[in-house]
């Protein structure tokens, strides 16, 4: 248990975390200091693809069985029943309008590929077993959740005036950059094995942790310098921002324990519960519901649940994996 | 001053959306500046450099006063419905001939 | 025509302050265009990617008659000190509504 | 509104050409905006990264009247041969001494 | 001979060829993943530093001897034949006019250095060897085929309304990024030697096929946003654009085995001679020929003869030299 | 001796200058080569990081003792000795105005970041020990001289018309991008130490001489595109941008070998206060003296001050160092 807690405490003293914090300061502090927009577009590019690539390699050398199958299922559960979860939590308990709610839920539901990138360092620092094809669940679960919270506006709201957008949305979200990249990467890792692996590897796997370094630099520049919309979002929002990532990382850690997987894994299926997109549903909700408020659900995914997530969040839902299993077990 | 030239700013998520409007209008042609940003009713646009949201473009058109009322009313959906701004005035196309 | 468009070529190093004094002057809105180059009285601009200086940026601002001769009121402390140039056209805002 | 603003769009690979032909002639000064796309008669641009081909910019002349007729006839040849479009409009330089 | 077929397949299940693959399915299907502008002009500065410089630390290496200046002089003879034999196919066979003939084979006549690239690392990875000096070659290939093309176009032309451009595009060609980049990284790679290379190898070497990996994933997508235009090319030039280079490689190759030189440098001879510039001579070509149509000659080099020579084009020019040289050895 | 000579000699040879010199020449030849702005400042970023960050990790494992607060020492010392002998080189001696003697002074008493990483590249070549805690004192020495040449415009002009401005240059010289970088790493380096090392090593060191190779052909190339300023710039100040480095240097490796400091680390501080700042301090000055001419210091600092430090002037600090210790002690 003693060691559980000390490799958790070591998380504070990586250079991912503390990058992270060093771009938070200089925003609020406003400094000068800014990674162009081109960069943070390629070092995500770079991220997407070598997770995608090695977890393809990883499935190539395992091939696929029964939890491959069992996980599939599981994601799309999650993916299914956070949104819900979220878009009642919302509107009923904290009463905000329905296509807030939506918006919200869109992000929660979805996932945070950083987030669940720092989860995987985390996990291998600690040399902590988990399943290879994690990154295609992840893939998995980008998409549905957006869908789900648009029916349920839909639904509430009981218009039909953004009907015509709903083509567009499904083209966006099934052929959006990310999921391309991920899925893709992926394949060709499958494809192309160890053999395609030891001629990329310089540059898709050795400065793969200094390049998260850089970005998480980055997006603790972008989380600080929402922090003045802070005032617009409310205490309550704020506190949402907090406990439904431990709420959702929490079902999504006991579901994948009660169903067999590891602590690895189930640590990073509950990553990907707790995480908030902040790329692809953003643009979907604009897209779809321009009536929500992105000061609100913006600041809430960036500035509020990813630097808990990578700070606090990972160590917590890596703690609760491992009580789970040695309670469940 | 024969012409008119209309300056859109729009949302770049919407971009793609106009210029298939503009291109079903047949307009004789649009030059787009592809990321300009600014402060409006929305507040200060405080870029997020890693997704397309809260980020803008500007287009200009040039056109006769006739075909200019046509493209006006055919981007009014599109206009009311996202956050943004239009605006007019006379200009004269050179001819180069 | 009942608005006024003024445009501002800055350099960018006193964008933020230019901004500062138009969100106290309380207009309605600007859009920037954030890098432009150019040429004027101190010669043409050749870029140094590494920092701000020698960088100009393009600000519009459409406003009503009165309001504009109120902001150039304004500006003009700084537009005297700096290098850049301003002008300014008769327009009209589109209502969508 | 005693000055008149040019607005041309121009193919990349001719823009240093015709700033070469702008200094020459003398003018007070333009500006350029870099890179901005957009489609007219050879069709919509779809730029390709790697090469200065099919990118546009934009520049803006304010000049006297007089000037700006000078300024026209001689960016003719160039205007003529390569892909896009000039308007000209009223403006006024706003003075801030 | 089996295994030079083998290790021709083994093309297909590359990292290189599948993320090139990659790019072009995602702008067919419209994702909106887009690779900044910027970073494209890296990446190819950094292949042409990389490429440049090794071949410059090669030839420190082994001195320049008697194949050196055969290669030299092969090299300018074909920069001379291609661009002549493409104008005269495109102009007498295709019946197209003099301006578009002209750019054609300008087009044609020079090279791509992506192409050349690709082409190595396939040698590489069948450990073929080939002359050290090569990058040299297609350095001095580049602009000559642009000028002998321009020529046929004013002398069939007769007019003289051009003329003034002559010292533009003398400095445009001779000055032009690429060649500055490959010749320098040459001259320096010649001059600083080992020494140099214990330095720099981490940065420039070793992560050199990941970042010809992105860089292909980019090209891919180029190619695809260049799909829609095919209307405007016809059927006849399609055909054109995998039949010429076809042609251009295997006399290259001929010609390379008659000299006498290996299989790995004939391969290379070939790949030169029938790949098609797309940054050099498109710009060269607007400037000197602004009547002829970009989508043409854009279309062709980028959307059909650059994935062709990628994707079959360098086995195939590989088995050409090999069974010449059986046959004529 | 000799050795100390030809390791002095060897440095022509090395990549990082024949870059700086390529990148310059095709600047000279108006070639169309170009590195795009953004990549410019993350690569500038990227070796701040590296550099910061090594420095940190090395006094985590060293501690601090008392040279490091002699040092410190030395650099405030330096940074307050510097502007105000060039501010009254420039004034009294070659006559200049007040503001352009100010701004000019800013820019010598400043710091140069690559010039140091250059000057430390140099050492490690040659196997040369320094201290570890010299990038914190680099990071020491950016913006003291600023403020003391803004006052020495301010005394002299004894006009109070940019007063307002203080509290801006404050905040922009204190939390600048280069600023909180280099302390940000230096910090997160002694935190993190070894372990983060250990992490991030393939990407911050590895790969760190070649983005410096890439960074100096831009450098190089920025150099060039100056040169044509250098009419407005006259014959007595291109002399003085040379002649007071050499003097700075001298200056301060005296100093730093008079309190006892090894070769190294007399070099290093010969380095920092010869070299002139082209970011930091152009933004500063053009903030505050918009009436001094941008032609002029810019051109200084960049076009002739820059080269000359990187080519010649560090093995000449190095010289002067080694024989300074030689009688000294
Ligand atoms: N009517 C117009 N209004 C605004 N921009 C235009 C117009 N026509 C052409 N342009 C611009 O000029 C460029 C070249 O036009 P073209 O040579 O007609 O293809 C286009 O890509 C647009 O950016
Ligand atoms: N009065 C104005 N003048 C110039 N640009 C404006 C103005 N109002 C709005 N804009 C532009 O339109 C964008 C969206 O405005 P809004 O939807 O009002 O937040 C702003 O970010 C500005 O770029
Ligand atoms: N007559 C003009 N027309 C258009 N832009 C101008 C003009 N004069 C100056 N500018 C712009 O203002 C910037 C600064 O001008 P200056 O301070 O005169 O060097 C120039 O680099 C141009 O971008
Ligand atoms: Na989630
Ligand atoms: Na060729
Ligand atoms: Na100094």
């Amino acid at each position: 248990m003693i060691e559980i807690l000390n490799s958790s405490l070591e998380n504070f003293r990586t250079p991912v975390i503390l990058f992270f914090v060093l771009g938070f300061l200089a925003s609020i502090l406003k400094s000068d200091l800014k990674i162009p927009d081109s960069i943070a577009k390629i070092l995500s590019i770079y991220l997407m693809i070598a997770l995608g690539f090695k977890g393809g390699v990883e499935i190539s050398k395992n091939g696929s069985d029964l939890n491959l199958f069992l996980s599939v299922f599981l994601s799309l559960f999650i993916g299914l029943v956070v949104p819900i979860v979220v878009f009642f939590i919302i509107k009923k308990l904290l009463k905000n309008d329905i296509t807030n709610a939506g918006a919200i839920a869109a992000h929660y539901g979805s996932v945070s590929v950083v987030t669940f990138i720092t989860a995987i360092t985390f996990l291998e620092r600690s040399s902590v077993h988990y399943e290879g094809f994690m990154v295609g669940m992840m893939a998995l679960m980008e998409s549905p959740a957006i869908f789900i919270s648009l029916l349920l506006v839909r639904y509430y709201q009981k218009t039909t005036k953004n009907e015509f957008k709903i083509k567009e949305i499904v083209k966006e979200s099934l052929f959006n950059g990310s999921i391309v990249l991920l899925f893709g990467s992926l394949f060709i890792g499958i494809i192309s094995g160890e053999k395609g692996m030891v001629l990329t590897k310089p540059f898709f796997v050795d400065p793969f942790q200094g390049v998260l370094t850089l970005f998480l630099l980055e997006m603790g520049m972008l989380a600080g310098r929402r922090i003045e919309e802070f005032s617009k979002m409310g205490i309550k929002l704020s506190a949402a921002a907090i406990l439904m990532p431990l709420l959702n990382g929490s079902l999504a850690a006991f579901l994948a324990v009660l169903i067999g997987f590891d602590t690895g894994t189930a640590t990073l299926f509950a990553v990907l519960s707790a995480s908030s997109s902040y790329i692809a549903a953003p643009a979907a909700v604009r897209m779809a519901l321009p009536e929500a408020n992105p000061s609100i659900y913006l600041t809430m995914s960036l500035a509020v649940t990813f630097p808990f997530n990578i700070i606090f969040g990972i160590p917590i839902y890596f703690i609760i994996s491992e009580m789970l299993i040695r309670i469940m077990r | 001053m024969k012409n008119k030239k209309l300056e859109i700013v729009i949302e770049n998520i919407e971009l793609d959306n106009l210029c298939r409007i503009l291109d079903k209008a047949k307009v004789t042609g649009y030059t787009i500046i592809p990321e300009v940003t600014g402060k409006g009713a929305l507040g200060k646009k405080i870029t997020f450099g890693l997704s397309d949201i809260i980020k803008y473009a500007m287009i200009i058109i040039i056109e006769s006063d006739e075909k200019m009322i046509e493209i006006i009313e055919k981007i009014k959906p599109i206009m009311r419905t996202y956050s943004g701004i239009a605006f007019i005035s006379n200009t004269e196309i050179i001819d180069f001939k």
